[in-house]
Protein backbone atom coordinates (compact mmCIF):
# COMPACT_ATOMS: atom_id res chain seq x y z
CA UNK A 1 0.00 0.00 0.00
CA UNK A 2 1.73 3.37 -1.21
CA UNK A 3 1.02 6.24 1.66
CA UNK A 4 -0.78 8.59 -1.23
CA UNK A 5 -3.86 5.96 -0.63
CA UNK A 6 -4.25 7.85 2.94
CA UNK A 7 -5.81 10.60 1.25
CA UNK A 8 -8.87 9.00 0.59
CA UNK A 9 -9.40 5.67 2.90
CA UNK A 10 -11.45 6.10 6.17
CA UNK A 11 -12.50 3.90 8.92
CA UNK A 12 -15.32 1.48 7.48
CA UNK A 13 -17.38 1.73 10.50
CA UNK A 14 -17.64 5.73 10.98
CA UNK A 15 -15.61 6.95 7.68
CA UNK A 16 -13.48 8.71 9.82
CA UNK A 17 -9.79 9.54 9.47
CA UNK A 18 -7.13 6.67 9.96
CA UNK A 19 -3.42 6.96 11.35
CA UNK A 20 -0.93 4.62 9.62
CA UNK A 21 1.27 2.76 11.81
CA UNK A 22 3.89 0.90 9.55
CA UNK A 23 5.78 -1.56 11.10
CA UNK A 24 7.76 -2.87 7.49
CA UNK A 25 7.96 -1.07 4.55
CA UNK A 26 9.75 -1.62 0.96
CA UNK A 27 10.74 1.73 -1.75
CA UNK A 28 7.33 3.05 -1.68
CA UNK A 29 4.73 0.76 0.03
CA UNK A 30 4.23 -0.36 3.60
CA UNK A 31 3.93 -3.51 3.46
CA UNK A 32 3.42 -4.71 6.94
CA UNK A 33 1.21 -2.69 9.48
CA UNK A 34 -1.91 -1.11 11.06
CA UNK A 35 -4.26 1.12 10.28
CA UNK A 36 -5.98 2.90 13.39
CA UNK A 37 -8.89 5.18 13.08
CA UNK A 38 -8.41 8.17 14.82
CA UNK A 39 -12.12 8.50 16.49
CA UNK A 40 -13.27 4.86 17.52
CA UNK A 41 -9.85 3.67 17.46
CA UNK A 42 -10.46 0.10 15.64
CA UNK A 43 -7.37 -1.29 14.08
CA UNK A 44 -6.78 -2.69 10.72
CA UNK A 45 -4.35 -5.21 9.48
CA UNK A 46 -1.77 -4.17 6.36
CA UNK A 47 -0.79 -7.33 5.24
CA UNK A 48 1.50 -8.52 2.11
CA UNK A 49 1.36 -4.76 1.30
CA UNK A 50 -2.78 -5.18 1.44
CA UNK A 51 -4.78 -3.07 3.83
CA UNK A 52 -7.93 -4.96 4.94
CA UNK A 53 -10.57 -2.88 5.82
CA UNK A 54 -13.46 -5.28 6.03
CA UNK A 55 -15.38 -4.17 9.57
CA UNK A 56 -13.97 -5.91 12.44
CA UNK A 57 -16.75 -8.57 12.30
CA UNK A 58 -16.01 -9.38 8.89
CA UNK A 59 -12.48 -9.54 8.93
CA UNK A 60 -11.86 -12.50 11.53
CA UNK A 61 -11.24 -15.86 9.71
CA UNK A 62 -14.32 -17.73 9.65
CA UNK A 63 -14.42 -20.64 12.59
CA UNK A 64 -12.62 -23.75 10.96
CA UNK B 1 -20.48 -20.67 3.54
CA UNK B 2 -19.64 -16.56 4.08
CA UNK B 3 -19.31 -14.26 1.05
CA UNK B 4 -15.33 -13.83 1.58
CA UNK B 5 -14.80 -18.00 2.16
CA UNK B 6 -16.87 -18.68 -1.29
CA UNK B 7 -14.82 -16.45 -3.17
CA UNK B 8 -11.79 -17.01 -1.09
CA UNK B 9 -12.20 -20.51 -2.90
CA UNK B 10 -13.17 -19.11 -6.28
CA UNK B 11 -9.55 -17.47 -6.49
CA UNK B 12 -7.80 -20.22 -5.19
CA UNK B 13 -9.23 -21.97 -7.69
CA UNK B 14 -8.03 -19.61 -10.96
CA UNK B 15 -11.88 -18.49 -11.36
CA UNK B 16 -10.68 -14.95 -11.10
CA UNK B 17 -8.55 -15.28 -14.21
CA UNK B 18 -11.56 -17.49 -16.17
CA UNK B 19 -13.91 -14.73 -14.88
CA UNK B 20 -11.53 -11.95 -16.29
CA UNK B 21 -11.39 -13.68 -20.05
CA UNK B 22 -14.83 -13.73 -19.98
CA UNK B 23 -15.88 -10.78 -18.64
CA UNK B 24 -13.53 -8.63 -20.99
CA UNK B 25 -15.72 -8.92 -24.16
CA UNK B 26 -18.25 -6.91 -22.78
CA UNK B 27 -16.78 -5.30 -20.29
CA UNK B 28 -13.93 -3.33 -22.19
CA UNK B 29 -16.71 -1.70 -23.96
CA UNK B 30 -17.97 -0.38 -20.86
CA UNK B 31 -14.87 0.57 -19.58
CA UNK B 32 -14.05 2.35 -23.03
CA UNK B 33 -17.53 4.57 -22.83
CA UNK B 34 -16.56 6.16 -19.59
CA UNK B 35 -15.18 9.78 -19.79
CA UNK B 36 -11.72 9.22 -17.82
CA UNK B 37 -9.54 12.35 -17.63
CA UNK B 38 -5.70 11.61 -16.92
CA UNK B 39 -4.62 11.44 -13.32
CA UNK B 40 -8.18 10.87 -12.46
CA UNK B 41 -9.17 8.44 -9.56
CA UNK B 42 -11.81 5.48 -10.12
CA UNK B 43 -12.93 2.58 -7.95
CA UNK B 44 -13.24 -0.62 -9.19
CA UNK B 45 -16.02 -2.34 -6.98
CA UNK B 46 -15.67 -6.01 -6.43
CA UNK B 47 -11.76 -5.99 -8.68
CA UNK B 48 -11.82 -9.93 -9.24
CA UNK B 49 -8.46 -10.69 -10.86
CA UNK B 50 -8.28 -6.63 -10.77
CA UNK B 51 -8.21 -6.25 -14.88
CA UNK B 52 -10.59 -3.11 -14.76
CA UNK B 53 -8.44 -1.41 -12.80
CA UNK B 54 -5.08 -2.46 -14.43
CA UNK B 55 -7.09 -1.24 -18.13
CA UNK B 56 -7.86 2.69 -16.64
CA UNK B 57 -4.48 2.98 -15.44
CA UNK B 58 -3.10 2.17 -18.79
CA UNK B 59 -5.10 3.44 -20.98
CA UNK B 60 -6.74 6.69 -19.16
CA UNK B 61 -3.74 7.14 -16.78
CA UNK B 62 -5.85 7.12 -14.49
CA UNK B 63 -5.61 6.16 -10.69
CA UNK B 64 -6.78 2.90 -9.59
CA UNK B 65 -7.97 1.49 -6.53
CA UNK B 66 -9.86 -2.50 -6.84
CA UNK B 67 -11.92 -2.97 -3.80
CA UNK B 68 -13.17 -6.54 -3.11
CA UNK B 69 -14.50 -8.41 -0.26
CA UNK B 70 -11.94 -11.69 -0.78
CA UNK B 71 -8.58 -11.16 0.44
CA UNK B 72 -7.42 -14.08 -1.76
CA UNK B 73 -8.70 -12.38 -4.90
CA UNK B 74 -6.69 -9.28 -3.75
CA UNK B 75 -3.51 -11.28 -3.19
CA UNK B 76 -4.03 -12.63 -6.77
CA UNK B 77 -4.82 -8.94 -8.11
CA UNK B 78 -1.69 -7.31 -6.21
CA UNK B 79 0.26 -9.93 -7.74
CA UNK B 80 -0.40 -9.27 -11.72
CA UNK B 81 -0.77 -5.71 -11.20
CA UNK B 82 3.01 -3.97 -11.50
CA UNK B 83 1.71 -0.47 -12.10
CA UNK B 84 1.59 2.27 -9.62
CA UNK B 85 -1.24 3.74 -10.55
CA UNK B 86 -3.14 0.98 -9.64
CA UNK B 87 -4.10 -0.30 -5.86
CA UNK B 88 -5.63 -2.92 -4.13
CA UNK B 89 -8.16 -3.13 -0.84
CA UNK B 90 -9.69 -5.62 1.13
CA UNK B 91 -13.49 -4.03 1.94
CA UNK B 92 -17.06 -4.98 1.66
CA UNK B 93 -19.52 -3.51 -0.64
CA UNK B 94 -21.31 -2.72 3.12
CA UNK B 95 -18.96 -0.21 4.24
CA UNK B 96 -17.18 1.20 2.21
CA UNK B 97 -13.79 2.79 3.44
CA UNK B 98 -13.26 5.83 1.92
CA UNK B 99 -13.54 9.72 2.25
CA UNK B 100 -16.67 11.79 0.72
CA UNK B 101 -15.75 12.79 -2.49
CA UNK B 102 -12.95 10.26 -2.92
CA UNK B 103 -13.55 9.37 -6.75
CA UNK B 104 -14.13 10.97 -9.96
CA UNK B 105 -15.67 7.62 -11.62
CA UNK B 106 -16.66 4.48 -10.67
CA UNK B 107 -17.11 0.84 -12.15
CA UNK B 108 -18.22 -2.58 -11.19
CA UNK B 109 -18.95 -5.85 -13.07
CA UNK B 110 -20.74 -8.78 -12.15
CA UNK B 111 -20.26 -7.56 -8.50
CA UNK B 112 -23.12 -5.26 -7.38
CA UNK B 113 -25.92 -7.87 -6.99
CA UNK B 114 -23.83 -9.55 -4.70
CA UNK B 115 -23.78 -6.69 -2.25
CA UNK B 116 -26.15 -7.47 1.33
CA UNK B 117 -27.96 -4.15 1.16
CA UNK B 118 -27.50 -2.68 -2.63
CA UNK B 119 -29.89 0.53 -2.06
CA UNK B 120 -27.73 1.29 0.60
CA UNK B 121 -24.45 0.56 -1.36
CA UNK B 122 -26.08 2.71 -4.01
CA UNK B 123 -26.21 5.84 -1.28
CA UNK B 124 -22.89 5.14 0.10
CA UNK B 125 -21.15 5.07 -3.37
CA UNK B 126 -22.82 8.22 -4.02
CA UNK B 127 -21.45 9.66 -1.22
CA UNK B 128 -17.55 8.11 -2.27
CA UNK B 129 -17.94 9.63 -5.64
CA UNK B 130 -17.86 13.62 -6.39
CA UNK B 131 -20.57 15.89 -8.39
CA UNK B 132 -20.24 14.78 -11.60
CA UNK B 133 -18.72 11.40 -11.54
CA UNK B 134 -19.86 8.43 -13.32
CA UNK B 135 -20.52 5.14 -11.78
CA UNK B 136 -20.75 2.24 -14.39
CA UNK B 137 -22.14 -0.39 -13.02
CA UNK B 138 -22.37 -3.99 -15.40
CA UNK B 139 -24.37 -7.09 -14.51
CA UNK B 140 -24.67 -10.28 -16.53
CA UNK B 141 -27.43 -10.88 -13.80
CA UNK B 142 -30.81 -9.85 -13.77
CA UNK B 143 -34.15 -10.09 -14.85
CA UNK B 144 -34.40 -9.93 -18.25
CA UNK B 145 -31.63 -12.55 -18.58
CA UNK B 146 -33.36 -15.45 -17.95
CA UNK B 147 -30.82 -17.71 -18.84
CA UNK B 148 -28.60 -15.94 -16.24
CA UNK B 149 -31.67 -16.90 -12.79
CA UNK B 150 -30.50 -20.21 -12.55
CA UNK B 151 -27.69 -19.02 -11.47
CA UNK B 152 -28.74 -18.25 -7.56
CA UNK B 153 -29.11 -21.87 -7.46
CA UNK B 154 -24.95 -22.90 -7.42
CA UNK B 155 -23.94 -19.81 -4.83
CA UNK B 156 -25.23 -19.56 -1.11
CA UNK B 157 -24.82 -15.62 -1.27
CA UNK B 158 -28.00 -14.24 -1.68
CA UNK B 159 -28.25 -12.56 -4.99
CA UNK B 160 -30.27 -9.23 -6.20
CA UNK B 161 -32.02 -9.79 -9.59
CA UNK B 162 -33.05 -6.82 -10.80
CA UNK B 163 -34.95 -5.87 -14.07
CA UNK B 164 -34.02 -2.64 -16.02
CA UNK B 165 -36.34 -0.55 -14.60
CA UNK B 166 -35.49 -1.36 -11.51
CA UNK B 167 -32.00 -0.37 -11.66
CA UNK B 168 -32.92 2.63 -13.26
CA UNK B 169 -35.09 3.43 -10.10
CA UNK B 170 -32.84 2.29 -7.32
CA UNK B 171 -30.39 4.57 -9.25
CA UNK B 172 -32.81 7.13 -9.11
CA UNK B 173 -33.78 6.92 -5.24
CA UNK B 174 -30.07 6.75 -4.14
CA UNK B 175 -29.59 10.12 -5.92
CA UNK B 176 -27.95 9.05 -8.97
CA UNK B 177 -29.07 10.61 -12.36
CA UNK B 178 -28.87 8.24 -14.43
CA UNK B 179 -27.46 8.76 -17.73
CA UNK B 180 -27.48 5.79 -19.95
CA UNK B 181 -28.59 2.26 -20.18
CA UNK B 182 -28.10 -0.26 -22.51
CA UNK B 183 -27.25 -4.29 -23.11
CA UNK B 184 -23.97 -4.86 -24.33
CA UNK B 185 -23.80 -7.64 -26.98
CA UNK B 186 -20.98 -10.46 -26.20
CA UNK B 187 -20.12 -11.20 -29.75
CA UNK B 188 -17.09 -12.91 -29.40
CA UNK B 189 -17.45 -15.72 -27.23
CA UNK B 190 -17.93 -19.04 -29.43
CA UNK B 191 -21.04 -20.53 -29.81
CA UNK B 192 -21.51 -23.89 -31.28
CA UNK B 193 -22.89 -25.52 -34.02
CA UNK B 194 -26.66 -26.37 -33.06
CA UNK B 195 -26.04 -30.15 -33.25
CA UNK B 196 -24.12 -29.78 -30.10
CA UNK B 197 -26.41 -28.58 -28.18
CA UNK B 198 -27.66 -28.86 -25.53
CA UNK B 199 -24.76 -28.04 -23.46
CA UNK B 200 -24.20 -28.02 -19.85
CA UNK B 201 -25.60 -24.34 -19.87
CA UNK B 202 -28.15 -24.01 -22.63
CA UNK B 203 -31.24 -25.98 -23.78
CA UNK B 204 -30.66 -25.12 -27.67
CA UNK B 205 -28.26 -22.57 -29.68
CA UNK B 206 -30.90 -19.70 -29.69
CA UNK B 207 -30.70 -19.64 -26.40
CA UNK B 208 -27.10 -19.36 -25.71
CA UNK B 209 -27.35 -16.90 -28.58
CA UNK B 210 -30.13 -14.70 -26.86
CA UNK B 211 -27.72 -14.58 -23.83
CA UNK B 212 -24.67 -13.73 -25.66
CA UNK B 213 -25.75 -11.66 -28.72
CA UNK B 214 -28.54 -10.12 -27.85
CA UNK B 215 -29.09 -9.47 -23.99
CA UNK B 216 -25.20 -9.70 -22.84
CA UNK B 217 -24.19 -7.69 -19.86
CA UNK B 218 -26.69 -5.20 -18.51
CA UNK B 219 -25.61 -1.33 -18.14
CA UNK B 220 -26.44 1.34 -16.12
CA UNK B 221 -24.71 4.85 -15.60
CA UNK B 222 -25.59 6.78 -12.90
CA UNK B 223 -23.80 10.62 -12.32
CA UNK B 224 -23.53 11.87 -9.35
CA UNK B 225 -25.53 15.74 -9.30
CA UNK C 1 -26.01 30.05 -49.88
CA UNK C 2 -27.69 30.57 -46.15
CA UNK C 3 -28.04 27.12 -44.17
CA UNK C 4 -31.95 27.51 -44.77
CA UNK C 5 -31.21 27.64 -48.80
CA UNK C 6 -28.68 24.74 -48.37
CA UNK C 7 -30.76 22.19 -46.66
CA UNK C 8 -34.56 23.10 -48.39
CA UNK C 9 -32.33 22.13 -51.26
CA UNK C 10 -31.42 18.93 -49.73
CA UNK C 11 -34.80 18.40 -48.45
CA UNK C 12 -36.66 18.70 -52.12
CA UNK C 13 -33.81 16.14 -53.21
CA UNK C 14 -34.52 13.68 -50.76
CA UNK C 15 -31.30 13.83 -49.26
CA UNK C 16 -33.21 13.49 -46.07
CA UNK C 17 -34.38 10.20 -46.52
CA UNK C 18 -31.30 9.24 -47.73
CA UNK C 19 -29.09 10.08 -44.26
CA UNK C 20 -32.11 8.78 -42.45
CA UNK C 21 -31.33 5.45 -43.74
CA UNK C 22 -27.61 5.41 -43.29
CA UNK C 23 -27.88 7.29 -39.94
CA UNK C 24 -29.89 4.54 -38.48
CA UNK C 25 -27.22 2.49 -38.72
CA UNK C 26 -25.20 3.93 -35.54
CA UNK C 27 -28.62 6.22 -34.69
CA UNK C 28 -30.49 3.38 -33.69
CA UNK C 29 -27.66 2.57 -30.95
CA UNK C 30 -27.61 5.99 -29.45
CA UNK C 31 -31.46 6.09 -29.06
CA UNK C 32 -31.27 2.64 -27.39
CA UNK C 33 -29.17 4.11 -24.79
CA UNK C 34 -31.14 6.84 -23.99
CA UNK C 35 -33.13 6.52 -20.36
CA UNK C 36 -36.27 7.56 -21.70
CA UNK C 37 -39.11 6.96 -19.63
CA UNK C 38 -42.69 6.83 -21.18
CA UNK C 39 -44.70 9.92 -21.30
CA UNK C 40 -41.23 12.53 -21.05
CA UNK C 41 -40.47 15.17 -24.01
CA UNK C 42 -37.16 14.71 -25.90
CA UNK C 43 -36.15 16.95 -28.27
CA UNK C 44 -34.67 15.78 -31.22
CA UNK C 45 -32.14 18.94 -32.93
CA UNK C 46 -31.59 18.82 -36.38
CA UNK C 47 -34.22 16.60 -36.88
CA UNK C 48 -33.96 16.08 -41.12
CA UNK C 49 -36.54 13.41 -42.13
CA UNK C 50 -37.62 12.91 -38.34
CA UNK C 51 -36.59 9.70 -37.65
CA UNK C 52 -35.14 9.85 -34.33
CA UNK C 53 -38.73 11.87 -32.85
CA UNK C 54 -40.77 8.94 -34.61
CA UNK C 55 -38.42 6.23 -33.11
CA UNK C 56 -38.42 7.47 -29.40
CA UNK C 57 -42.26 8.32 -29.55
CA UNK C 58 -43.13 4.79 -30.70
CA UNK C 59 -40.46 2.69 -28.51
CA UNK C 60 -40.21 4.86 -25.51
CA UNK C 61 -43.89 5.73 -25.66
CA UNK C 62 -42.39 9.70 -25.41
CA UNK C 63 -43.68 12.72 -26.23
CA UNK C 64 -41.06 14.10 -29.39
CA UNK C 65 -40.18 17.33 -30.38
CA UNK C 66 -38.19 17.49 -33.73
CA UNK C 67 -36.54 20.94 -34.40
CA UNK C 68 -34.81 22.30 -38.03
CA UNK C 69 -34.05 25.21 -39.44
CA UNK C 70 -35.26 24.05 -42.62
CA UNK C 71 -38.95 24.42 -43.59
CA UNK C 72 -38.65 22.05 -46.16
CA UNK C 73 -37.20 19.28 -43.94
CA UNK C 74 -39.80 20.19 -41.53
CA UNK C 75 -42.64 19.93 -44.21
CA UNK C 76 -41.15 16.48 -45.31
CA UNK C 77 -40.82 14.87 -41.66
CA UNK C 78 -44.21 16.42 -40.69
CA UNK C 79 -45.68 14.05 -43.84
CA UNK C 80 -43.64 11.36 -43.05
CA UNK C 81 -45.05 11.19 -39.08
CA UNK C 82 -48.85 9.91 -38.76
CA UNK C 83 -48.27 9.49 -34.51
CA UNK C 84 -49.97 11.99 -32.45
CA UNK C 85 -47.10 11.77 -30.06
CA UNK C 86 -44.73 13.39 -32.87
CA UNK C 87 -44.45 17.55 -33.39
CA UNK C 88 -42.11 19.41 -35.94
CA UNK C 89 -41.52 22.94 -35.78
CA UNK C 90 -38.86 25.25 -37.82
CA UNK C 91 -35.92 26.79 -35.73
CA UNK C 92 -32.56 27.25 -35.22
CA UNK C 93 -29.68 26.10 -33.66
CA UNK C 94 -28.94 29.65 -32.19
CA UNK C 95 -32.21 30.89 -30.37
CA UNK C 96 -34.04 27.29 -29.07
CA UNK C 97 -37.65 28.82 -29.08
CA UNK C 98 -38.37 26.71 -25.64
CA UNK C 99 -39.06 27.43 -22.24
CA UNK C 100 -36.67 27.13 -19.39
CA UNK C 101 -36.83 22.81 -18.65
CA UNK C 102 -38.82 22.24 -21.34
CA UNK C 103 -36.93 18.95 -22.22
CA UNK C 104 -36.31 15.35 -20.22
CA UNK C 105 -33.91 14.36 -22.86
CA UNK C 106 -32.47 15.46 -26.28
CA UNK C 107 -30.75 13.79 -28.86
CA UNK C 108 -28.81 15.04 -32.01
CA UNK C 109 -27.35 13.09 -34.94
CA UNK C 110 -25.02 14.73 -37.74
CA UNK C 111 -26.64 18.52 -37.23
CA UNK C 112 -24.85 20.02 -33.95
CA UNK C 113 -21.96 21.19 -35.76
CA UNK C 114 -23.47 23.17 -38.30
CA UNK C 115 -24.88 25.19 -35.04
CA UNK C 116 -23.04 28.83 -35.91
CA UNK C 117 -21.96 29.26 -32.06
CA UNK C 118 -21.82 25.75 -30.99
CA UNK C 119 -21.07 26.80 -27.57
CA UNK C 120 -23.69 29.18 -27.43
CA UNK C 121 -25.40 26.33 -28.29
CA UNK C 122 -24.77 23.98 -25.51
CA UNK C 123 -25.64 26.64 -22.76
CA UNK C 124 -29.11 27.41 -24.21
CA UNK C 125 -29.59 23.63 -24.47
CA UNK C 126 -28.50 23.50 -21.15
CA UNK C 127 -31.44 25.76 -20.15
CA UNK C 128 -33.78 23.95 -21.91
CA UNK C 129 -33.40 20.64 -20.27
CA UNK C 130 -34.43 19.66 -16.88
CA UNK C 131 -32.08 18.64 -13.88
CA UNK C 132 -30.99 15.02 -14.90
CA UNK C 133 -32.04 15.33 -18.30
CA UNK C 134 -29.28 14.11 -20.77
CA UNK C 135 -28.24 14.98 -23.86
CA UNK C 136 -27.07 12.74 -26.77
CA UNK C 137 -24.45 14.45 -29.38
CA UNK C 138 -23.53 12.37 -32.35
CA UNK C 139 -21.70 13.23 -34.85
CA UNK C 140 -19.85 11.47 -37.43
CA UNK C 141 -17.79 14.72 -38.58
CA UNK C 142 -15.04 14.78 -35.78
CA UNK C 143 -11.54 15.54 -35.26
CA UNK C 144 -10.42 12.25 -35.01
CA UNK C 145 -12.66 11.09 -38.07
CA UNK C 146 -9.48 12.18 -40.90
CA UNK C 147 -11.79 10.88 -43.60
CA UNK C 148 -14.36 13.17 -42.71
CA UNK C 149 -12.06 16.49 -43.17
CA UNK C 150 -13.32 17.35 -46.91
CA UNK C 151 -16.67 17.04 -46.14
CA UNK C 152 -16.41 20.75 -45.44
CA UNK C 153 -15.08 21.73 -49.09
CA UNK C 154 -18.50 20.55 -50.43
CA UNK C 155 -20.62 22.66 -48.09
CA UNK C 156 -20.78 26.15 -47.62
CA UNK C 157 -22.27 26.67 -44.46
CA UNK C 158 -19.06 26.69 -41.73
CA UNK C 159 -18.92 23.15 -39.83
CA UNK C 160 -16.98 22.87 -36.31
CA UNK C 161 -14.62 20.38 -36.26
CA UNK C 162 -13.89 19.29 -32.79
CA UNK C 163 -12.04 16.41 -30.88
CA UNK C 164 -13.37 13.66 -28.80
CA UNK C 165 -11.41 15.98 -26.18
CA UNK C 166 -12.85 19.06 -27.24
CA UNK C 167 -16.65 17.99 -27.28
CA UNK C 168 -15.52 16.93 -23.69
CA UNK C 169 -14.46 20.00 -22.69
CA UNK C 170 -16.77 21.91 -24.17
CA UNK C 171 -19.75 20.08 -22.24
CA UNK C 172 -18.36 20.60 -19.34
CA UNK C 173 -17.82 24.49 -20.30
CA UNK C 174 -21.69 24.34 -20.68
CA UNK C 175 -22.46 23.18 -17.34
CA UNK C 176 -23.09 19.56 -18.36
CA UNK C 177 -21.79 17.09 -16.62
CA UNK C 178 -20.25 14.74 -19.09
CA UNK C 179 -21.61 10.95 -18.52
CA UNK C 180 -20.19 9.20 -21.57
CA UNK C 181 -17.75 8.71 -24.59
CA UNK C 182 -18.16 6.28 -27.09
CA UNK C 183 -17.61 6.07 -31.02
CA UNK C 184 -20.10 3.39 -32.60
CA UNK C 185 -19.08 1.33 -35.42
CA UNK C 186 -21.24 1.11 -38.67
CA UNK C 187 -20.94 -2.65 -38.49
CA UNK C 188 -24.12 -2.11 -41.63
CA UNK C 189 -23.38 -0.46 -44.16
CA UNK C 190 -21.76 -2.53 -47.01
CA UNK C 191 -17.76 -2.02 -47.80
CA UNK C 192 -17.25 -2.88 -51.60
CA UNK C 193 -14.06 -5.76 -52.15
CA UNK C 194 -10.59 -4.17 -52.25
CA UNK C 195 -9.93 -4.34 -56.02
CA UNK C 196 -13.18 -1.79 -56.79
CA UNK C 197 -11.15 0.79 -54.54
CA UNK C 198 -10.39 3.82 -55.23
CA UNK C 199 -14.30 4.57 -55.01
CA UNK C 200 -15.39 7.78 -55.00
CA UNK C 201 -15.07 8.32 -51.15
CA UNK C 202 -12.28 6.05 -50.22
CA UNK C 203 -8.42 5.85 -51.81
CA UNK C 204 -8.74 2.07 -49.97
CA UNK C 205 -10.83 -0.75 -48.26
CA UNK C 206 -8.79 0.22 -45.08
CA UNK C 207 -9.48 3.81 -45.16
CA UNK C 208 -13.43 2.85 -45.32
CA UNK C 209 -13.27 0.03 -42.72
CA UNK C 210 -11.05 2.91 -40.73
CA UNK C 211 -14.04 5.14 -41.44
CA UNK C 212 -16.99 2.98 -40.61
CA UNK C 213 -16.22 -0.03 -38.86
CA UNK C 214 -14.12 1.65 -36.16
CA UNK C 215 -14.62 5.27 -36.10
CA UNK C 216 -18.12 5.32 -36.88
CA UNK C 217 -19.84 7.61 -35.14
CA UNK C 218 -18.52 10.24 -32.15
CA UNK C 219 -21.10 9.73 -29.33
CA UNK C 220 -21.02 12.53 -26.40
CA UNK C 221 -23.55 12.34 -23.44
CA UNK C 222 -23.94 14.58 -21.07
CA UNK C 223 -26.68 14.70 -18.26
CA UNK C 224 -27.79 18.33 -16.53
CA UNK C 225 -26.47 18.41 -12.89
CA UNK D 1 -49.72 22.23 -34.38
CA UNK D 2 -50.95 20.74 -30.87
CA UNK D 3 -52.03 23.17 -28.60
CA UNK D 4 -50.31 21.37 -26.20
CA UNK D 5 -47.05 22.71 -27.24
CA UNK D 6 -47.80 25.69 -26.65
CA UNK D 7 -46.51 24.30 -22.62
CA UNK D 8 -43.06 24.59 -24.37
CA UNK D 9 -42.84 27.03 -27.03
CA UNK D 10 -41.45 30.27 -26.48
CA UNK D 11 -40.69 33.75 -28.28
CA UNK D 12 -36.94 33.05 -30.04
CA UNK D 13 -35.66 36.27 -29.04
CA UNK D 14 -36.61 36.66 -25.41
CA UNK D 15 -37.97 33.80 -24.41
CA UNK D 16 -41.16 34.75 -23.14
CA UNK D 17 -44.66 33.35 -23.67
CA UNK D 18 -46.10 33.26 -26.77
CA UNK D 19 -49.63 33.42 -27.82
CA UNK D 20 -51.54 31.68 -30.17
CA UNK D 21 -54.08 33.09 -32.67
CA UNK D 22 -55.45 30.20 -35.07
CA UNK D 23 -56.67 30.80 -38.08
CA UNK D 24 -57.46 27.59 -39.43
CA UNK D 25 -58.10 24.46 -37.38
CA UNK D 26 -58.57 20.56 -38.11
CA UNK D 27 -59.86 18.50 -35.36
CA UNK D 28 -56.72 18.51 -32.74
CA UNK D 29 -54.29 21.05 -34.68
CA UNK D 30 -54.27 24.39 -35.66
CA UNK D 31 -52.94 24.19 -39.68
CA UNK D 32 -53.15 28.15 -39.80
CA UNK D 33 -52.41 30.78 -37.67
CA UNK D 34 -50.10 33.11 -35.64
CA UNK D 35 -47.47 33.43 -32.47
CA UNK D 36 -47.61 36.52 -31.15
CA UNK D 37 -44.62 36.98 -28.64
CA UNK D 38 -46.40 38.48 -25.58
CA UNK D 39 -43.47 40.75 -24.48
CA UNK D 40 -41.85 42.00 -27.86
CA UNK D 41 -44.96 41.35 -30.29
CA UNK D 42 -43.20 39.58 -32.47
CA UNK D 43 -45.16 37.50 -35.13
CA UNK D 44 -44.82 33.83 -35.99
CA UNK D 45 -46.65 32.11 -38.92
CA UNK D 46 -48.38 28.78 -38.16
CA UNK D 47 -48.30 27.75 -41.75
CA UNK D 48 -49.58 23.44 -42.84
CA UNK D 49 -49.76 22.74 -39.74
CA UNK D 50 -45.78 23.76 -38.71
CA UNK D 51 -44.89 26.86 -36.54
CA UNK D 52 -41.78 28.69 -37.52
CA UNK D 53 -40.29 29.83 -34.76
CA UNK D 54 -37.05 31.20 -36.75
CA UNK D 55 -35.71 34.43 -35.31
CA UNK D 56 -37.72 37.05 -37.65
CA UNK D 57 -34.25 37.70 -39.72
CA UNK D 58 -33.54 34.14 -40.53
CA UNK D 59 -37.45 33.48 -41.31
CA UNK D 60 -38.17 35.67 -44.89
CA UNK D 61 -37.10 34.52 -47.73
CA UNK D 62 -33.98 34.63 -49.36
CA UNK D 63 -33.85 37.52 -52.05
CA UNK D 64 -34.08 35.61 -55.46
N1 LIG E 1 -20.13 -7.83 -0.35
C1 LIG E 1 -19.02 -7.78 -1.06
N2 LIG E 1 -18.07 -6.88 -0.79
C2 LIG E 1 -16.94 -6.80 -1.53
N3 LIG E 1 -16.68 -7.62 -2.58
C3 LIG E 1 -17.59 -8.56 -2.87
C4 LIG E 1 -18.80 -8.69 -2.15
N4 LIG E 1 -19.52 -9.69 -2.70
C5 LIG E 1 -18.79 -10.17 -3.73
N5 LIG E 1 -17.63 -9.49 -3.84
C6 LIG E 1 -16.58 -9.71 -4.85
O1 LIG E 1 -17.12 -9.43 -6.13
C7 LIG E 1 -16.43 -10.21 -7.11
C8 LIG E 1 -17.48 -10.77 -8.05
S1 LIG E 1 -16.79 -11.69 -9.38
C9 LIG E 1 -16.41 -10.39 -10.57
C10 LIG E 1 -14.97 -9.95 -10.52
C11 LIG E 1 -14.55 -8.97 -11.60
N6 LIG E 1 -15.20 -7.67 -11.47
C12 LIG E 1 -14.81 -9.53 -12.97
O2 LIG E 1 -15.48 -8.90 -13.79
O3 LIG E 1 -14.31 -10.62 -13.28
C13 LIG E 1 -15.64 -11.26 -6.36
O4 LIG E 1 -14.27 -11.01 -6.52
C14 LIG E 1 -16.12 -11.13 -4.93
O5 LIG E 1 -15.10 -11.38 -3.98
N1 LIG F 1 -28.44 26.26 -37.47
C1 LIG F 1 -29.36 25.28 -37.64
N2 LIG F 1 -30.52 25.32 -36.96
C2 LIG F 1 -31.46 24.34 -37.12
N3 LIG F 1 -31.27 23.26 -37.92
C3 LIG F 1 -30.11 23.18 -38.60
C4 LIG F 1 -29.12 24.16 -38.50
N4 LIG F 1 -28.07 23.80 -39.28
C5 LIG F 1 -28.40 22.62 -39.86
N5 LIG F 1 -29.64 22.24 -39.44
C6 LIG F 1 -30.36 21.03 -39.83
O1 LIG F 1 -29.63 19.91 -39.39
C7 LIG F 1 -29.88 18.80 -40.23
C8 LIG F 1 -28.54 18.13 -40.50
S1 LIG F 1 -28.70 16.65 -41.47
C9 LIG F 1 -29.09 15.43 -40.22
C10 LIG F 1 -30.55 15.14 -40.12
C11 LIG F 1 -30.95 13.99 -39.19
N6 LIG F 1 -30.63 14.26 -37.79
C12 LIG F 1 -30.26 12.70 -39.60
O2 LIG F 1 -29.58 12.08 -38.79
O3 LIG F 1 -30.40 12.31 -40.77
C13 LIG F 1 -30.54 19.33 -41.48
O4 LIG F 1 -31.87 18.89 -41.53
C14 LIG F 1 -30.45 20.85 -41.35
O5 LIG F 1 -31.56 21.54 -41.86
Amino acid sequence: MKESLMEIIRCPMDKQELELEPIQESDDEVLEGRLVCTECGEEYPIEEGIPNLLPPDMRDDPPA
Amino acid sequence: MSAREEFDAWAADGRDRGMEERHWHTAKHVLGRMPVESGERILDLGTGSGYAARALADAADARACGLDGSPEMVRNARSYAEDPRVEFLVGDFGALPFADSSFDHAFSMEAFYYAASPHETLKDLRRVLRSGATFSCAVNYYEENTASHEWQDSIEIPMTRWSMDEYRAAFDEAGFHVAAQDTIPDREIEIPPSDEFPTEGFESREAMVERYRTLGTLLTVGVVP
